[in-house]
C-alpha cells in the first residue's frame, strides 16, 4: 500500500496575482462564460479535459467584492505580492526543500470552470524535502504556490455557478511521495506539516482553508482522491477506498469466471413504461425524456448485493453527465416499478441467467456519449486498472470524478516573467523558518512549564505562534494558555464579538504594565469584548482598579458580620460583594489577620 | 542539447529527470515529469545524461471533415488570435494549421473554412503595405464569391478595418476583422466564439468591412461594428471594442444574426482602390504643447489629424502654427473626448481656427480619419477636402441619439 | 454709431426704427424693436436719424442677501460657465458678477459666496503658469477655512485638476473645479446645478481636488469625480466627464451629498508645491508613425508620455527611437485605450519596450501621467520613476472591478 | 378693434437644426431637465420668463425615433439645411416681403419646458410684405424659419411630459400687422396666407401642421391668444374676446363704484372644515394639503353672475400655479359643503355687504406666491389693462395663461453664424414663388374648365399643387380632380393604406401612356391601392385589358339574353359583368347596333 498526501492551505491577505483581499463577499453580477478544451503542450488535448468538455456547460461567475477584473480573466495577472512568495519559501525551508532559483508559474489546465482562466497557475518554490514522522521520513516532493479556484454555489442542468471571492487566494500546496504506511500515518504527517504552514501567521485559518488530497494505491493503479475536507476523514477515506479496490478485484475475477461481460446497446423503451405507476419514470417522461436500457451479460447479483457495489460505479458515470440516476436489475423491482413492468422489460431485452440491466432516464442525445464513457469505464474495472481521480465525500466515501489528468496539463504562464529568489533573499527569511511541531512541544513543555496535553492544546489549536508573540509582552504562560484557549473563546461567543490578535496583544501589554493578576487580565478581557470600554481607556476601568488594602478590609469585615466566612468560600464571596479586582493572597492574608485578632 | 531531449539532471545535489526546454546562457529551464517547469542558475545544474530525442508532436485530434456550402477562406496576418503558445517554451508562435477550429467552434458545419496565410506581423508594426496587401486578398477571396475573415491583432484593428473600408469603394460581401484579447491556447479564449460568428457573419447581407469582437464579458453575444466606427476602447476586456457613436451593425448569438437596418448592403462587384498615401500624421493636442513641436510634425506632411481638446480646440500658439502652415498642408479637426462632435461655430477658438484654415471633421473618429486622409491623398487629391467632409462609408454621422 | 444707440434707418426702401448693434466693415446688424436682429449689407442700409444713448442696461435682479455660515469662494478663472453672452452683439464676455448665483441656485441658503476673478481664459490656453496661480489661490481660501469652488472651461478641466491634486501633498479640505456644457445663458445650462453641487460639496470631508459635472443628461445627479481620474469622453454632453476605471467619490442629488468610502478625508494643514516642469509631453503612437517625428518631439523633452496602442505597444522603428535616447529622456507608457492598464510583460512588444527602458503606468490616464511627471521633475527629480509608478493621489488603481 | 395674425405652418422633410427626419415617433428614453429663467439682453429677467419659474417645475423628455442630442440640447445645432431656408424665401416672396441679407438666428426666451434648450431659435427671412384681401392689403410684419416645440403629453402635479418627436420641426411664422377688420376678414386672411405656403409642397399637412396666434385688442391692450388650431375657431375666438373684454369693463365700473377693492391675506380655515362632508375638500386634506380662504371686498355677485365671470380670470391664476381649483362664493353652498359649513366660514371670515370670498385646497408653501401673483392680475384687470398672453381652448374660449412677453426675450444665437442670401440664390428661386390664391382660382376656372366650386375643392384641400404636377404628365383635368379629390381618398379609406405622390405620379403616367379612360385610372388605382399588383407590373394587368369589340358584343348579347337591357342600365350591368374595362361609348355603340340589327 502506497499513500500519499497532498495538502493545500490557504494564506490570508493579498489574493496571489492581483491586488485584491483574500476576504469579501460574493455580489450580484453576474457573467457567462463557456471553456474550450485547447491543446496542451505536446500536442495532446488532454484527456481529463476532453471528458469535461462532452458536457458541454455554461458556466456563471457572481463577481464579489474581492473581485475584479483579473479574476474575471479580463486583465493579466500581476505580479504576484512578495509576501506569499516568502511564506512559500519558508514553508519549503522548514520541510527541508531545495528552493528554485527562479519561481516560474505554469499554467495547469482545469476547464471545470473552477477557473475562469481555464487554467490554475501555480509554480514551484521548494522540492526533494521531508518531514520527520514516528515512522520515518516522509518525502516532500514539492511546496507550491497555486491560486485557489472559484467557489461553487450551485449546478442546475448544463448552468453551473460559482462565486469569485475564493478566485485566486494563495494556496500552499504541499505534495508527499508515497512513503506514507498506513491511515495512522497519514493523519501524523497531515499534522505535522499543518504544523508548520500555521507557524507561519499567514495561514488564513477560514472553514475550508485545507483540503487535503490522497493518493492511493494498493497495486491496483493510482487514485486520486480530491478533497478530503478533515484531517479526520483521512482515516475514513483510506479505509473505503481499501475495502472498494478488494471488492471491486472480487466482483472481476467472478465475471472473468463467468467468461466476461459487455455492456449491450441502449434500446429506448419509452413505449414499455408509458403507463406504469413510478413517479421517477413518469417524471422524466413530463420533461420529455426516454427510459433507455442496456444489458450487461454475467453482471447480475454483482451490482449491488453486499460489498459487490458495480451499480455504483456505473451510476457515477450518469451522474458526471448530468443524468440523474441509474436503476438496475440488482434494483428491481424498485423505483414504484412493478413485477410486472420488470417482467416486460426483461422480456423486451432479452435477458437470460446471469444477465442484468440497467437503465437511464435522459435525453435521447446524450446517449451514445454515454454509452462509450460507460464502457471505457467498465473496462477498466475489469481489467482492473483502477487509476482515476475520485471525490472524497463528507460521510468518508469516494465517488468517481473524471479520469487522472495527465501531466502534459501545465504549460509556462507567459504573461509572469521569472521570479528570481535570490540567496540574499533566502538568508533573510532563514529567522522566520517555524520549528517542528516537536521542537515546538518540546518548547511549550521544557521552557513554559506545560503538561503534553496542555502543549498538544496550544499546537492543535493553531496557537503556537501566537503564543510565542504574547509571551514576549506578558511573561504568563499560564494565564495566557488559559485565556487563549478557554476565556477567549468564551467571551467571543457570549458577546458574539471576535477579537484581532493585535487586540489582544495589547491587552496582554496592558496587563504586563499594570502588573495584573491572572483575574484582572481575564476581567479586563471581558471588559473590552463587552464593549464596555475601549481600549485607550481599558487600563482606567473602575471594574480594574485593585481595592487598597483598607477597602478590603472593610469589606472582609462587612461580609464577616452577616455569614460564616472560611478561607475557602472568602474570595467567592467577595467577588460576589465587589466588581473591583483585588489580590486574592491579600484578601486572605487580611482576612486571617481580623480572624487572629478578632 | 535541443528542446524536447530527454535529460538527467542534478539540482542543488539532488537527481531529477526531466525535459529540456531551454538555456539563455543564464538560466536552464528544464520541464519536470510532473509538468511544472524548472528554471535554474545554470551553476545550479549538471546534467548526468541525455537521452536519445524521444519527443514527437503528437497531433491526436480528431480530424473532423467538414465540407459545408459556404466557402469561407481566413486570412491570418498574426496578433493573438492567429498565434499560439508554444507549449513547452512559453513563445508565442503563428498558428499554421487552423484546422482545430474544427474541432472547438461551434455551429459551423454548413461552412467549409480554408485558411491563406497572409502575414505574421504584430499590429503594431502593421502600416499601409500591409492594408493593401490584406485587400488585395480580401478582393480575391470575395471575387470567388467566398466569405473572408480577417484574423488580426486587436491593436490598429480598427486602422485597418477603416483603410479596407474606403478602399472598397463597392463590396460583394462583409470583409470580416476578428482577433482576440485572451489567447486562442486558453480554455477561457474569446477566440473560439468571435470566430464562429465571424464566420457566420460571412453569410449575411452586409456589404461592409466590420470589426467582430465580443459584445460584453460573457461568452454570448458578439458585435459586428462598422469598421470606420469602431475603437479599442479598453486594454485588455473581451468586449474593448466599442461602436462610437452608432450601435453596432449585427449582433451574432448561439447560430442567430442579426442585422441592424443601418448596415449597407453587399453590391454587385467589388471595386478595390488600392493606393495609400503615408504623407499624414495625427497630433494629440495637450494644454502647454510648444508650437515648434507642433511645427516639426506638420510642416512635411500632406494632412495632419489634430486631435483638439472638446469641440476641437487648440491653443492660441497652436493657431498661429497652422496659420503658417496651412497653405502646404490640410488640418483637420477631430476631437480627443472622441465621443460627440466637433463643432468650430460654437467658441471664438473654434473660429478662429476656421480662419486658420483647419478642416472639421464632426464625428469622425481620428484614426479614421488619418486613413481616410492617406486613402484621398492618394486617390482623390484634387476632391480632398469636400470628400473628407463627406460621409463615404458611414464614418461621418450627421444624427447622434441619446441612448447610447 | 455707439452700441445700443436708437436708430431709425431704411432697409430696401421701408423704414424701420431698431437699436444699432455694430457694423463689423461689411455687415450692419440692427436690433428691431421685436426683439430680432437683422444683418443687412452696408450698402442696403441707410441710417436715417440717430437718437441720444437711451440704454441703461437695468439689472432689476432682485438682490437676495443670504449670509449663511459657511463660507465659499468662487475663483473664476474663464470659462462657458464663467462667461455670458452679451445679449446684444453675441459676444461672449466674462462674467463679473455672480451675484446671480443667489436668485437661480437653490439649496445654498446657507453658504456665504463670494467671488475672487482668479483668470478669464479659454481653458485650451490654460498652461502650467495658470495652475500654480489656481493652486496659490485655492490654498489661501482654505488657509481661511472657506471652501473653494474654481470656475473652469471643460476642455483641460481635467489637467488642471491632475495639477492641482498634485501641487498638493495635503489638503484641509476639497477643491472642486466645476464648468458647463450649456452656457450659463441659457435657461437650460447645466451650469446652476454643477455650482449647486459644487457649493454643497465644499463641505463634504473630502480632502481631494475634484471635478463637479452633471452625471447624466439629466438634472438630477451630479458626480465628484476624482480630478486625477476624470477625463472628458464626450464634446458636448452634460454628462462628458468620466471617472475613468472608478467611481465617481461622491454624488449631489437634491441637497444631499453622498461620499464613496474610497475619498480620502480632509488633512489638518494645506501643503502646496507650486513648482511644475514644462518639459513633458505627449505623443499618440499610430501605425506608421515616422521615428523622425517621435525623435523631433521626445529628444528636447525631459519625459514623454507615449499612447501606445492596446496594452502599451508602438511599432519596432519607435522602440528603436526610445532606444536612442532613453539616457536622456524618461519615457512612460499609457494606452490610448483610455479603460483598462497597460501590461508590457504580455507580448513580445511589450517586453522589447521594457528593455528600451519604457516605464509602464498601469492604469494612470494619458494626462494625469503628463501633468504628474511636470510636477515630479519639478519637485522630486531624484525620486522620479519610484514616485511615477507609486499610486500618490489615487492616480493609479491596483484593482479595476468588473461592474463598471 | 384691431386684429392681428401670426400663423405657423409646419415644413416636412428634415429638422431645422440637425439632420433628424420631421416624421418619427415617441420612444421610451425619458430624461429630466429644470428651467432657470436667465437674464435676458437688457439685463432684465423677463417678466414672463419669472412668472414660469416660480411654478418650479420639472419637466421631462420622451426621445423620439426622429430625435437626436440636439433635441435633447446636448450638442449645438447644426447649420439649417438650405432646403428649409428656401421654402421661407419662397414664401417671403409670394408675400411681397423684402428678403434679408443674411438671415440671423436668434433665440426667443421659452421657459415652459416647451423647448429643451430654454428657447426657440428663429430668424426673419422677410419683412414688409401684404397679401391681397377683399377688404384690401393686410400687412405682413415678417416671415421668420423657426423651430417647433416639444409636444407635451402630459402633466401632473410639477411634472410636465413631453415629447421629441416635435421639437425642431421646421415651422414659417408669418406675422400680419393689425389690419384686419373683423372674424370674417381674419379668416379670409388665413387662408390666403395658407394657400401660399401649401403651394410651395413643403407644408407637412398633418394634424397640428398649422397653429395660429390672434392678436387682438379692443382699447384695452393687446391680447395674444395662443394656439387656435382651426381657422373656423378664430370667428368663435375672436367674439369670445370680445364678449370677455366687455363683461370686464362692466365689472370694473360695479367695483369702481362699490369703492374699489382688494383681496386680503389668505387665513388658514382647514380647522372650520376639518368635519365637512364635502368630498373635494376631504380629498385634499387627505394628501395633507389645507384650506386657504381669502375676502375680496365688493365683489359678491361679480364672480359668477351672468356674463360676470371675474371668478374665472381668479381661478387661472390658481390653475396656472398646480393649485387644482378655486371655490368662491358666488359659487358656495356648492361643492358638497352645506349652508353651515358656509355659515362658519363666512363667520371666521367676517364677511360682510358686497364681500366675497375664494378658496383654494393647497399646500401651505405655495400660498404667498399665489397670493402675490392673484394681486397682480386683479389689479390689472380693474384698471382695465388686459394686456395679457392667453390660450384659446378647442371650443373657442380663451383662458389667461401669463403676463405678455415681453420683445427682450431675444438674444443672438451665437451657435449658428449669420446664412448669407446673395441675390444669385434670389433670383434662381423666384421661379418656384407660388400664385396667389385668385390666380390660382382663375388658372383652374380659365385654363382647366373648373367651376368655382370645383376650382376651390382643389384649393380648399391643398391640392392644387399636386394638380399642377399631374396635369403635366396626364392632361385630363377632370380625371384627375375626381381622383385627388374623391377616388384616392375612397381607396385609401378603404384599403387602409396611404398613396405617396410619386406613386400617384406614376399611375398618372402610365394612364397616358396606355390612354387610360377614366374608367381604366380608377381601376388602375384601386388594384393598386389594394395592393393586388405593384406597379411594375400594373400596367399589363389583366382587368385593365380593355375588351375587344368581339368579346363586348358577346357579353352584352348574353346580358340581353337574361334581361331587360336599357341605355341607361347597360353600363352599370356590365361593370358587373366584367373586370375587365371597356369603352362605354362602344358598349353603347354595340348595343344600339345589336337592338336595330334585332
Amino acid at each position: 500500500m502506497k499513500i500519499g498526501l497532498e495538502i493545500h492551505f490557504q494564506l490570508k491577505g493579498v489574493k496571489l496575482f492581483c491586488s485584491c483581499s483574500t476576504e469579501g463577499e460574493k455580489s450580484n453580477y453576474l457573467f457567462k462564460r463557456k471553456m474550450t478544451p485547447t491543446m496542451s503542450e505536446m500536442g495532446h488535448i488532454d484527456r481529463a479535459a476532453r471528458y469535461e468538455n462532452i458536457r458541454n456547460r455554461d458556466f456563471n461567475y457572481y463577481t464579489s467584492t474581492n473581485s475584479c477584473l483579473v479574476d474575471a480573466d479580463e486583465e493579466p495577472p500581476h505580479m504576484p505580492d512578495d509576501s506569499n512568495i516568502n511564506t512559500a519559501i519558508i514553508v519549503s525551508m522548514a520541510l527541508h526543500c531545495k528552493i528554485v532559483d527562479y519561481v516560474s508559474f505554469m499554467r495547469k489546465i482545469v476547464i471545470d470552470g473552477s477557473n475562469t482562466s481555464g487554467f490554475q497557475r501555480t509554480g514551484i518554490v521548494g522540492l526533494n524535502g521531508y518531514v520527520e514522522t514516528s515512522q520515518g521520513r516522509v518525502r516532500i516532493s514539492t511546496v507550491t504556490l497555486e491560486e485557489d479556484a472559484s467557489r461553487k454555489i450551485s449546478e442546475s442542468g448544463k448552468n453551473a455557478f460559482y462565486s469569485l471571492d475564493r478566485l485566486g487566494i494563495p494556496l500552499i500546496e504541499i505534495s508527499t511521495e508515497p512513503d506514507i504506511k498506513d491511515e495512522n500515518h497519514a493523519i501524523e504527517t497531515a499534522r505535522k506539516i499543518g504544523f508548520i504552514v500555521m507557524s507561519t501567521g499567514k495561514f488564513r485559518g477560514e472553514v475550508d482553508s485545507i483540503r487535503q488530497d490522497v493518493n492511493f494505491s494498493m497495486g491496483y493503479g493510482r487514485v486520486e482522491i480530491k478533497g478530503v475536507s478533515k484531517l479526520s476523514l483521512i482515516k475514513d477515506t483510506i479505509k473505503y477506498e481499501i475495502q472498494r479496490q478488494k471488492s471491486l478485484a472480487d466482483i472481476s475475477g467472478i465475471i472473468k469466471a463467468r467468461g466476461g461481460t459487455e455492456i449491450t446497446d441502449f434500446m429506448d423503451i419509452t413505449h414499455i413504461l408509458k403507463d406504469t405507476d413510478s413517479k421517477i419514470i413518469k417524471a422524466g417522461l413530463n420533461k420529455n425524456k426516454k427510459v433507455f436500457c442496456a444489458k450487461i451479460n454475467n453482471a447480475r447479483g454483482l451490482l449491488k448485493n453486499g460489498n459487490y457495489r458495480l451499480g455504483r460505479e456505473l451510476a457515477d458515470v450518469a451522474k458526471n453527465m448530468g443524468i440523474g440516476g441509474m436503476m438496475h436489475s440488482d434494483e428491481l423491482p424498485g423505483y414504484g416499478l412493478t413485477d410486472n413492468d420488470v417482467n416486460n422489460i426483461n422480456n423486451f431485452m432479452g435477458i437470460e441467467n446471469n444477465d442484468a440491466i440497467i437503465m437511464v432516464i435522459t435525453d435521447p442525445e446524450i446517449i451514445t456519449a454515454f454509452k462509450s464513457e460507460l464502457d471505457e469505464r467498465l473496462k477498466n474495472l475489469m481489467s482492473m486498472n483502477l487509476a482515476e481521480t475520485r471525490a472524497a465525500t463528507e460521510d468518508g466515501e469516494t465517488r468517481f470524478l473524471r479520469p487522472l489528468s495527465g501531466g502534459e496539463r501545465m504549460y509556462p504562464e507567459t504573461d509572469i516573467g521569472l521570479i528570481e529568489i535570490p540567496l540574499k533573499r533566502l538568508n533573510s527569511l532563514e529567522g522566520l523558518v517555524p520549528e517542528s511541531m516537536e521542537d515546538a512541544l518540546n518548547n511549550l513543555k521544557n521552557n513554559y512549564g506545560f503538561s503534553q496535553t496542555e502543549a498538544m492544546g496550544i499546537i492543535n489549536n493553531n496557537l503556537y505562534g501566537d503564543f510565542k508573540d504574547y509571551i514576549k509582552v506578558l511573561n504568563e504562560p499560564k494565564i495566557i494558555s488559559r485565556i487563549i484557549l478557554q476565556k477567549l473563546p468564551e467571551y467571543e461567543k457570549k458577546y458574539n464579538k471576535k477579537l484581532s490578535g493585535d487586540e489582544l496583544m495589547e491587552i496582554f501589554t496592558m496587563a504586563n504594565e499594570n502588573k495584573w493578576g491572572r483575574d484582572s487580565v481575564e476581567k479586563a478581557l471581558e471588559l473590552y469584548v463587552s464593549g464596555k470600554y475601549p481600549l485607550k481607556i481599558l487600563a482606567n476601568a473602575e471594574e480594574l482598579k485593585p481595592l487598597d488594602a483598607g477597602r478590603l478590609r472593610e469589606i472582609i469585615i462587612e461580609l464577616m458580620r452577616t455569614q460564616e466566612i472560611t478561607e475557602k468560600n472568602l474570595i467567592y464571596l467577595l467577588k460576589n460583594k465587589t466588581k473591583s479586582s483585588f489580590d486574592a493572597r491579600d484578601a486572605i492574608k487580611i482576612f486571617e489577620n481580623i480572624k487572629n485578632n478578632s | 542539447m535541443k528542446t524536447g531531449e530527454k535529460i538527467d539532471f542534478e539540482y542543488k545535489g539532488d537527481s531529477y529527470s526531466g525535459i529540456f526546454i531551454k538555456n539563455d546562457g543564464k538560466i536552464t529551464t528544464i520541464k519536470l515529469s510532473n509538468g511544472y517547469n524548472i528554471s535554474a542558475l545554470n551553476e545550479n545544474i549538471k546534467i548526468l545524461r541525455e537521452y536519445e530525442n524521444n519527443y514527437v508532436a503528437q497531433d491526436n485530434i480528431r480530424e473532423i471533415k467538414i465540407n459545408g456550402k459556404n466557402e469561407v477562406y481566413i486570412l491570418t496576418t498574426g496578433g493573438t488570435i492567429g498565434s499560439s503558445v508554444d507549449y513547452r517554451t512559453g513563445a508565442v508562435k503563428p498558428v499554421r494549421d487552423i484546422s482545430y477550429i474544427y474541432n472547438f467552434v461551434n455551429n459551423i458545419s454548413e461552412f467549409n473554412v480554408k485558411q491563406i496565410n497572409v502575414a505574421n506581423i504584430l499590429s503594431e508594426n502593421v502600416n499601409s503595405k500591409y492594408w493593401i496587401e490584406y485587400a488585395r486578398r480580401a478582393r480575391d477571396v470575395l471575387n470567388k464569391n467566398a466569405g473572408v475573415v480577417i484574423f488580426h491583432g486587436t491593436d490598429t484593428m480598427q486602422h485597418t478595418a477603416s483603410a479596407l473600408s474606403f478602399m472598397f469603394e463597392k463590396l460583394t460581401g462583409p470583409i470580416i476583422l476578428t482577433g482576440s484579447q485572451r489567447s486562442s491556447d486558453r480554455p477561457s479564449s474569446d477566440a473560439f466564439i468571435n470566430i464562429e460568428a465571424s464566420i457566420n457573419f460571412t453569410k449575411s447581407d452586409i456589404g461592409e468591412v466590420g470589426i467582430v469582437m465580443h459584445s460584453d464579458t460573457s461568452d454570448g453575444t458578439v458585435s459586428f461594428h462598422r469598421g470606420v466606427r469602431a475603437r479599442k476602447m479598453h486594454t485588455s476586456r473581451r468586449d474593448a471594442f466599442q461602436s462610437i457613436g452608432i450601435r453596432p451593425l449585427a449582433t451574432y448569438t448561439d447560430g442567430r444574426v442579426s442585422v441592424n437596418n443601418n448596415a449597407m448592403k453587399r453590391q454587385d462587384e467589388n471595386i478595390l482602390n488600392d493606393k495609400m498615401d503615408d504623407s499624414v500624421s495625427i497630433i494629440y493636442f495637450y494644454p502647454g504643447m510648444p508650437e515648434e513641436d507642433f511645427i516639426n510634425i506638420a510642416a512635411n506632411k500632406k494632412a495632419v489629424i489634430i486631435m483638439g481638446t472638446g469641440l476641437g480646440h487648440v491653443s492660441d500658439n497652436i493657431i498661429n502654427a497652422i496659420k503658417r502652415l496651412s497653405k502646404d498642408t490640410y488640418f483637420f479637426m477631430t476631437s480627443q473626448c472622441l465621443y460627440g462632435s466637433v463643432n468650430l461655430n460654437v467658441y471664438s477658438t473654434g473660429r478662429y481656427l476656421l480662419d486658420a484654415g483647419v478642416i472639421p471633421l464632426g464625428d469622425m473618429l481620428p484614426e479614421t480619419a488619418m486613413v481616410k486622409a492617406m486613402f484621398l491623398l492618394a486617390n482623390y487629391p484634387d476632391n480632398l477636402v469636400k470628400l473628407m467632409k463627406s460621409n463615404l462609408r458611414g464614418e461621418l454621422n450627421s444624427r447622434r441619439i441619446l441612448e447610447w
